[in-house]
């Protein structure tokens, strides 16, 4: 039992490992490559990190649930820019500019409401059609980005308020509101989904829909809510991050699906669906950041940068596989 | 009994498929209290009745009475709530999740703030657990379970609730006789609590042994009803397809060549250690044991699937050390796996493309695959095993269970190997069809090949094996010859009584 | 008496037709309403052009279906095709090689980048959405190390060969189309009748059942990459060609395009089904919804919208009439 | 006194010109033994752009030049960074007037005035040609979004009525700084429109992808390109007669004086706000006046 729990540790800490790994290294290799001379394992540093991954980090989160109940959703980026738009244009409406401060929490509630909105219309079509979530939401992907484009054309949106802006600044611990954010919503959805009916549900269905079926599981109801989650999360990353810059490029948010796919995979979820943890994501997230930061620490340059990405990606999941042999025993299939 | 109320009744279903009248009006009724058998051959409707009943399918025309009162069930939900619980033939479980979880899938108990109450869904879960006697908890994760106990995991399903009839759709098909005994005891309970039960088997022992009444049906239609106490095989086969069977055994002695294959303190891991036995051209050669005894791990590693960690394989006297099937089967050593959704079949696909698969390098005419050879193929199995399947292009996914079982065989038999090993082949396949089944296996010895049949069924290895080799805990135990072999003896070998190891 | 049944029979074929091929129904629908808002979208010149057009996607296309098939992904084409359209100009302007080189040259570079993928996904097992994206984006750097980042052109235009594979045109139709549709056809053949298509239906429908039956699953997983960039090897010589020169990002995005164009065919993301002629028919929609969309002088944002819900009513139309229903049965 | 100067670009490798720059960039730097350069990319990504620049303020570097990916959005970022103390010098495009404060100067091209040169040499050539009057255009724009390419296409928009007030401009579709896109969208126009006179397009990349299309279908000896950011494919079309005219702009002298711009802030030199270097017009007439470009 103990020599178990010691495998399922190691299985799942592929992730941690690597994390460390890239710790180590880029402490090491900083000092030698690094102009700055600055450490790289510093706490400043390690606390910035954490609000530089949340954008794609608070997506990530959802897209765990969605993927672990057996779906994807590509249209998150587009999702992310169109409730950053629809929170920064609210600011200048005139009942809003006459409420003063008291816009901002409101202007946040529009963004979330548009993100829940765009989570629907995907939810809705994935379950009464039938299509495929990865169409629909490859449809979506265009579709929402068309929107985008025709709230303001190729015009940025933006709405510069300093107050907004200082509460996305504003420090607890260190930690700046966006990875204050991230670590409650990674806490949030990780009790959602190992604690509550709903979130064992979506593991059944990501696993076996057939049997959910069976058993007499409402699976439309739960791949809706999943949607409409994943819909408020993105938006939720728009609050956090656009709040501090003020300004939506239409074009924002683009790639950010394949980089939350990727965190969510790299963190052992199951691309079927019925397996995976937000914890698992967490790291997963956490690891890329890394990478992107500590690469830029040391100074690499473009095209290397975008080799060792990638070749980093498959190491990695390389070293999992060879952490999950069973050994002689195996079955060779 | 026909004093009460049926707890079920079903008038004049009909259900088709795309080139299928699977039901065609049929009436069947269930009372409370009591175990009613339905019997017919491989795809005859059972499965889909019960589908029916479960609200899996539409029915087509036809009406249902839960209690004597109309319903219509429009999905599994509906079915649930009027207390109607469905074992079903194929295994229905979430393999990531915990044993617990799949028991109460889809009603799991909860606290405030849609919480799971993880505390009274194990407890009552290994409630459950402990009346079907089996030795993993609510905890265990399902895919770590062997597919015995994972069915024993689909029946737990049955005792959540306080149903008013259970389907059970051949739950001993991959079960062992230590198993079904735990089942027929919960089922004498259901029954005594005043449940109606609909049982669907292939295994006359079974129903002779916990069935009242046995309805049969045949092509999709509706056959009539029997007491059991007031019936015999002879007649269920004849209603089941029009004709008696002759079950008696070929009693010539074999006519035994070389050795074809020999295993020589043959290991790999924990999963079976220093195995040592030998199967020769025109032998039958059985396979006994419990659960979880090591035969598939060996039948594997003679596939080239594992790679020994110990011991060698002997091919007609020469050693051979086997990478994969592609070896295997370029060696002529075959395998009718286990399990066929998984192992056997690409559901997908149709059922001549399934039977070809392995050879189907050989089908060819120039660089393309002969649509002919294939045609021919599958006509010749489909005749000699009796696949009911509406044309060659359907795929296998829609076929029966039993007609699945047979394609995998058909696959197999087809290939025409040297050395076969069959694992379980019988599972699911009805009367008529298991014994042509076993005449095909004893028919591939006599012409010189050699046969390698495991089953977790004694009748069967009885049946059709020359020699005997029993098995426990990974070792073999004894072996015994057709002349010498007991069911006692057997029973012991394989439960570890014997010390003597062959 | 006979003329009903004939009639019945007749209906029941063309509702086995539209069943069958729902997606195609879903093809014609959008020609004829396009035809309709603007005649010149059935010009033949205009026909072709998309065709021509669409050519690059396609080819790519016709790979990534045996990839999607066999049950992976391929998410590394638009990069590879990058790496191919960059290398083989490269190599054009080398007088070490010229045209005649460059051509096989490109071709053997990009197979080996393929080869890599099959490695790392048939061998070693390793999940291909993953490995794929990470061959994206290492690819991407391959191409920039490369090129040092400039863009890749020919000098003189009028001097070489290189033209007619993106520019030529035989018999009154254009090279790139020839090539689209002469490949479609082989590899449609290879797909559907030969032993080895039969198993890359085998290995992606049920790959644990391949094993058992023998199918040596790792080398045909294998086999399905490098016919991938074999594919994306000619798409690139195709672009390359007809714009005789590229950017580092040529290809950037193209693997979601690719992936649709598949997808709307009706191939199942988790492998086994769809076909060749179902890929060509999801390229050609793509193709001439975009060249539609255009001509209507729609902008481009509202062409974004359109095609989305195009895209979806396309597949809806196709699984609904496939299971003869509208709505899904789930609950 | 040596100084460490950290740099985030928009997009290298999405073009030569970008590339080229950071070349250049470089070459400058490492010709300058007093200087030091930590060269970033933020891949076209505005939030990888905003966390560059935090790092870059983290990492204490002695001024910082940037290439907005959006002119609005790094503005909060650019605050922390002046309140860090280190010097901002932006190049190539701009930042959003709100952000002024924080910045200590603008170096590089100016977009509205490209565009509108573009403008310019269209009419003239119209003229030229005695077809003002009756002209009709189409325009390939840049990829949608970015500051480049709506600049360039508003000061194209506003100056050409002025110049040319009877010119159409029939349509404008988007080639996202791509040949094989832009050629795409001519062949769409050439086929809808039975008569074009002028194509002015985002870059000469995209134009020469217009150029291609109307090649093939035989039409391009009625046409006049007009392009923006002359590449070396653009000089040669001019060169063979096919093309018209362009905007010359090098990335190397757009690298040179951002990097001289930083060093004159940190030796506290005077430097004016906005530092444009001059982007002159190209035609066939005046082409031997100007090198082929490098990139
Ligand atoms: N989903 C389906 N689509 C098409 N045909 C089907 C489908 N399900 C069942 N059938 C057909 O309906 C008939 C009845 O099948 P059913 O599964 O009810 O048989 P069964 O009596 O349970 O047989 P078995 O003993 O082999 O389990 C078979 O001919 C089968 O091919
Ligand atoms: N004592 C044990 N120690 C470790 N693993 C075991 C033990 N007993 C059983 N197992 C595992 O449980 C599995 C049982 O598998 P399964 O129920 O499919 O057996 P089976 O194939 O029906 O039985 P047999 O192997 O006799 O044919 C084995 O594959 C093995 O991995
Ligand atoms: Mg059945
Ligand atoms: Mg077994």
């Amino acid at each position: 039992m103990r020599d178990e729990r010691l495998k399922t540790l190691l299985k799942g800490g592929a992730i941690w490992g690597f994390i460390l790994l890239e710790l180590v290294f880029f402490e090491v290799a900083g000092r030698i490559w690094s102009l700055s001379g600055n450490a790289f394992v510093d706490l400043d540093n390690m606390l910035l990190l954490l609000k530089q991954a949340a954008p794609i980090g608070i997506i990530a989160v959802g897209m765990t649930v969605v993927m672990i109940n057996g779906n994807i959703d590509l249209s998150v980026g587009a999702t992310y820019a169109l409730a950053g738009i629809v929170m920064l244009d609210s600011m200048s409406w005139p009942f809003m500019e006459a409420l003063g401060a008291g816009a901002i929490p409101l202007a946040w509630g529009f963004a979330l409401l548009t993100g829940a909105l765009l989570g629907l219309i995907n939810g809705l079509i994935v379950w009464k059609t039938g299509v495929d979530a990865f169409i629909v939401t490859l449809g979506a992907m265009l579709g929402f980005r068309g929107l985008v484009f025709m709230y303001n054309g190729e015009q940025p949106t933006y709405h510069l308020d300093w107050t907004m802006v200082d509460i996305a600044e504003a420090e607890i611990l260190g930690l700046q509101t966006p990875a204050l954010v991230f670590l409650a919503v990674v806490l949030g959805v990780w009790l959602l989904m190992t604690r509550t009916v709903h979130g064992r549900n979506a593991y059944a269905i990501g696993d076996n829909r057939d049997a959910a079926v069976n058993a007499g599981l409402r699976v439309g109801p739960h791949i809706l809510i999943n949607f409409v989650l994943i819909g408020v999360l993105a938006a939720l990353s728009a609050v956090a991050f656009y709040s501090g810059s003020g300004s939506v490029n239409p074009n924002d948010g683009m790639l950010f699906e394949l980089w939350a796919i990727t965190a969510v995979v790299l963190g052992g979820t199951k691309l079927t669906g019925g397996r995976g943890s937000i914890i698992g994501t967490l790291g997963g997230v956490l690891a890329i950041q890394l990478l992107r930061m500590g690469l830029g620490h040391i100074g690499a340059q473009t095209e290397t940068v975008n080799l060792v990405i990638g070749t980093i990606l498959i190491a990695v999941l390389f070293l999992d596989r060879q952490l999950n042999r069973k050994g002689a025993e195996e079955l060779k299939i | 009994m026909t004093q009460h109320t049926p707890a079920l009744r079903l008038e004049g279903i009909v259900k088709t498929f795309p080139g299928v009248r699977a039901l065609d009006g049929v009436s069947f009724s269930v009372l409370p209290g009591e175990v009613h058998a339905l019997m017919g051959e491989n795809g005859a409707g059972k499965s889909t009745l019960m589908k029916v009943l479960g609200g899996i399918y539409q029915p087509d025309a036809g009406r249902i009475f839960i209690e004597e009162r109309e319903t219509v069930m429009r999905g599994p939900l509906e079915a649930k709530a009027e207390g109607v619980m469905f074992i079903h033939q194929e295994l229905s479980l979430a393999e990531e999740l915990s044993v617990a979880e799949n028991v109460y899938l889809g009603e799991l108990p909860r606290k405030r703030f849609g919480r799971v109450d993880w505390a009274t869904l194990y407890a009552r879960t290994d409630a459950i657990l402990q009346k079907l006697k089996v030795r993993f908890d609510a905890r265990t994760r399902v895919g770590e379970l062997s597919i015995a106990n994972q069915q024993m995991v689909e029946i737990a399903r049955a005792l959540t609730v306080n149903a008013k009839a259970v389907i059970f759709d051949e739950p001993t098909a991959s079960l062992t006789d230590a198993e079904k005994v735990v089942l027929f005891d919960v089922i004498a309970d259901l029954r005594a609590q005043g449940v109606g039960i609909v049982y669907i088997s292939h295994r006359m022992e079974e129903i002779f042994r916990i069935t009242d009444r046995i309805s049969i049906l045949r092509d999709g239609a509706y056959r009539g009803t029997l007491e059991t106490a007031a019936t015999d095989e002879d007649e269920i086969t004849r209603m089941m397809i029009g004709r008696s069977l002759d079950l008696s055994r070929n009693a010539a002695a074999p006519d035994l060549g070389p050795v074809a294959l020999r295993a020589e303190g043959l290991s790999c891991g924990h999963l079976f250690e220093d195995a040592t036995f030998e199967v020769r051209e025109g032998e039958v050669l059985g396979f006994y044991g419990l659960v979880g005894a090591g035969r598939t791990e060996i039948a594997e590693t003679l596939f080239g699937l594992r790679t020994p960690t110990a011991g060698r394989i002997l091919l007609k006297g020469d050693e051979i050390s086997l990478g994969s099937p592609v070896e295997a089967i370029a060696r002529g050593i075959s395998l009718v796996p286990e399990s066929r959704k998984e192992q056997g079949l690409v559901l997908g696909m149709n059922c001549r493309d399934n039977i070809t698969l392995p050879q189907v390098d050989d089908l060819t005419a120039g660089p393309f695959v002969s649509d002919g050879a294939e045609i021919s193929i599958y006509d010749q199995y489909r005749d000699r095993l009796a696949i009911k399947s509406p044309s060659w292009r359907t795929p296998v996914g829609n076929l029966s269970g039993g007609n699945q079982q047979k394609i995998v065989i058909g696959k197999w038999l087809s290939m025409r190997p040297e050395v076969l090993i069959v694992d379980e082949p019988t599972r699911g396949i009805d009367v008529g069809s298991k014994s042509e089944i076993h005449n095909l296996l004893r028919e591939l010895a006599k012409q010189g090949y050699a046969v390698i049949v495991i089953s977790s069924e004694m009748p069967e290895v009885l049946h059709v094996s020359d020699r005997i080799v029993a098995m426990y805990h990974g070792r073999i135990m004894r072996e015994f010859t057709a002349a010498e072999v007991t069911e006692d003896g057997l029973i012991q070998a394989i439960s570890g009584l014997t010390g003597d190891a062959a | 008496m006979a003329d009903t049944a004939l009639k019945s029979t007749a209906m029941k074929s063309v509702g086995g037709l539209l069943a069958r091929q729902g997606i195609l129904v879903a093809f014609v629908v959008f020609m004829v309403g396009f035809a309709l808002w603007n005649p010149r979208f059935i010009d033949i010149d205009n026909v072709f052009g998309v065709i021509r057009s669409s050519a690059i996607l396609g080819v790519m296309a016709l790979g990534v279906t045996f990839v999607v098939i066999g049950g992976n992904l391929d998410l590394s084409v638009g990069s590879m095709l990058s790496f191919s359209a960059i290398v083989v100009l490269d190599l054009h302007e080398n007088p070490a090689f010229g045209p005649a080189l460059a051509i096989p040259a490109m071709y053997a570079m990009t197979l080996a980048l393929g080869a890599l993928n099959g490695f790392l996904i048939g061998y070693l097992r390793l999940n291909s959405l993953i490995v794929t994206l990470g061959m994206l984006s290492a690819i991407h750097g391959l191409t920039l190390t490369y090129s040092g980042g400039q863009n890749m052109d020919i000098a003189n235009q009028s001097e070489t060969w290189f033209g007619v594979f993106g520019r030529g045109s035989a018999l009154g139709i254009p090279v790139p189309v020839l090539i689209f549709a002469g490949l479609a056809a082989l590899l449609g053949m290879i797909l559907a009748k030969t032993p080895f298509g039969r198993k890359v239906y085998a290995v992606g429908g049920n790959g644990t059942a391949a094993t058992f039956s023998g199918i040596p699953r790792a080398r045909v997983v294998f086999a399905t990459y490098l016919i991938s960039a074999f594919c994306v090897a000619t798409a690139g010589l195709i672009q390359a060609s007809r714009t005789m020169g590229a950017q580092n990002t040529v290809g950037q995005g193209l693997e979601l395009e690719v992936l649709a164009a598949v997808i709307l065919g009706g191939a199942s993301l988790l492998g086994g089904s769809g076909t060749i002629f179902k890929t060509v028919i999801g390229v050609l929609i793509l193709g001439f919804i975009q060249n539609g969309l255009l001509l209507a002088g729609l902008e481009f944002y509202v062409q974004f919208v359109v095609t989305w819900i195009i895209i979806i009513l396309a597949v809806w139309l196709d699984i609904a009439t496939k299971r003869g229903k509208l709505w899904s049965p789930i609950a | 006194q040596s100084y460490t100067i950290g740099i985030t670009q928009n997009n290298v490798g999405v073009d030569s010109y970008q590339t080229t720059y950071e070349q250049a960039f470089i070459a400058a730097a490492e010709a300058n033994p007093d200087v030091d350069v930590v060269v970033l990319d933020a891949g076209g990504d505005v939030a990888r752009q905003i966390a560059q620049i935090q790092d870059l303020v983290q990492q204490d570097v002695d001024a910082m030049i940037i290439w907005p990916t959006n002119g609005q959005a790094v503005i909060p970022a650019v605050r922390e960074a002046y309140r860090a103390e280190i010097p901002v010098i932006i190049t190539n495009s701009n930042i959003a007037e709100e952000g002024f404060d924080f910045v200590r100067s603008f170096s590089g091209p100016d977009n509205i005035t490209q565009g509108q040169r573009a403008a310019e040499i269209m009419c003239d050539r119209f003229k030229e040609k005695g077809i003002e009057d009756e002209a009709q255009i189409v325009e390939v724009t840049g990829q949608p979004g970015y500051t480049t390419a709506i600049e360039r296409s508003e000061g194209f928009q506003q100056r050409l009525p002025e110049v040319c007030p009877n010119v159409t401009l029939l349509d404008s579709q988007p080639g996202n700084w791509n040949r094989e896109d832009a050629q795409q969208v001519m062949e769409a126009f050439l086929v809808q429109y039975d008569d074009i006179d002028g194509v002015y397009s985002g870059d000469d990349n995209m134009g020469v992808g217009a150029l291609n299309a109307a090649l093939a279908a035989d039409r391009a000896g009625d046409i006049t390109f007009v392009g923006a950011t002359n590449f070396a494919v653009g000089y040669d079309a001019m060169e063979r007669g096919e093309y018209w005219g362009s905007i010359y702009q090098s990335p190397v002298d757009d690298a040179e004086a951002a990097l001289q711009t930083a060093i004159d802030v940190l030796e506290g030199e005077d430097v004016p706000f906005l530092n444009y270097f001059d982007t002159p017009k190209i035609t066939q007439e005046n082409m031997d006046e100007f090198d082929r470009p490098v990139f």
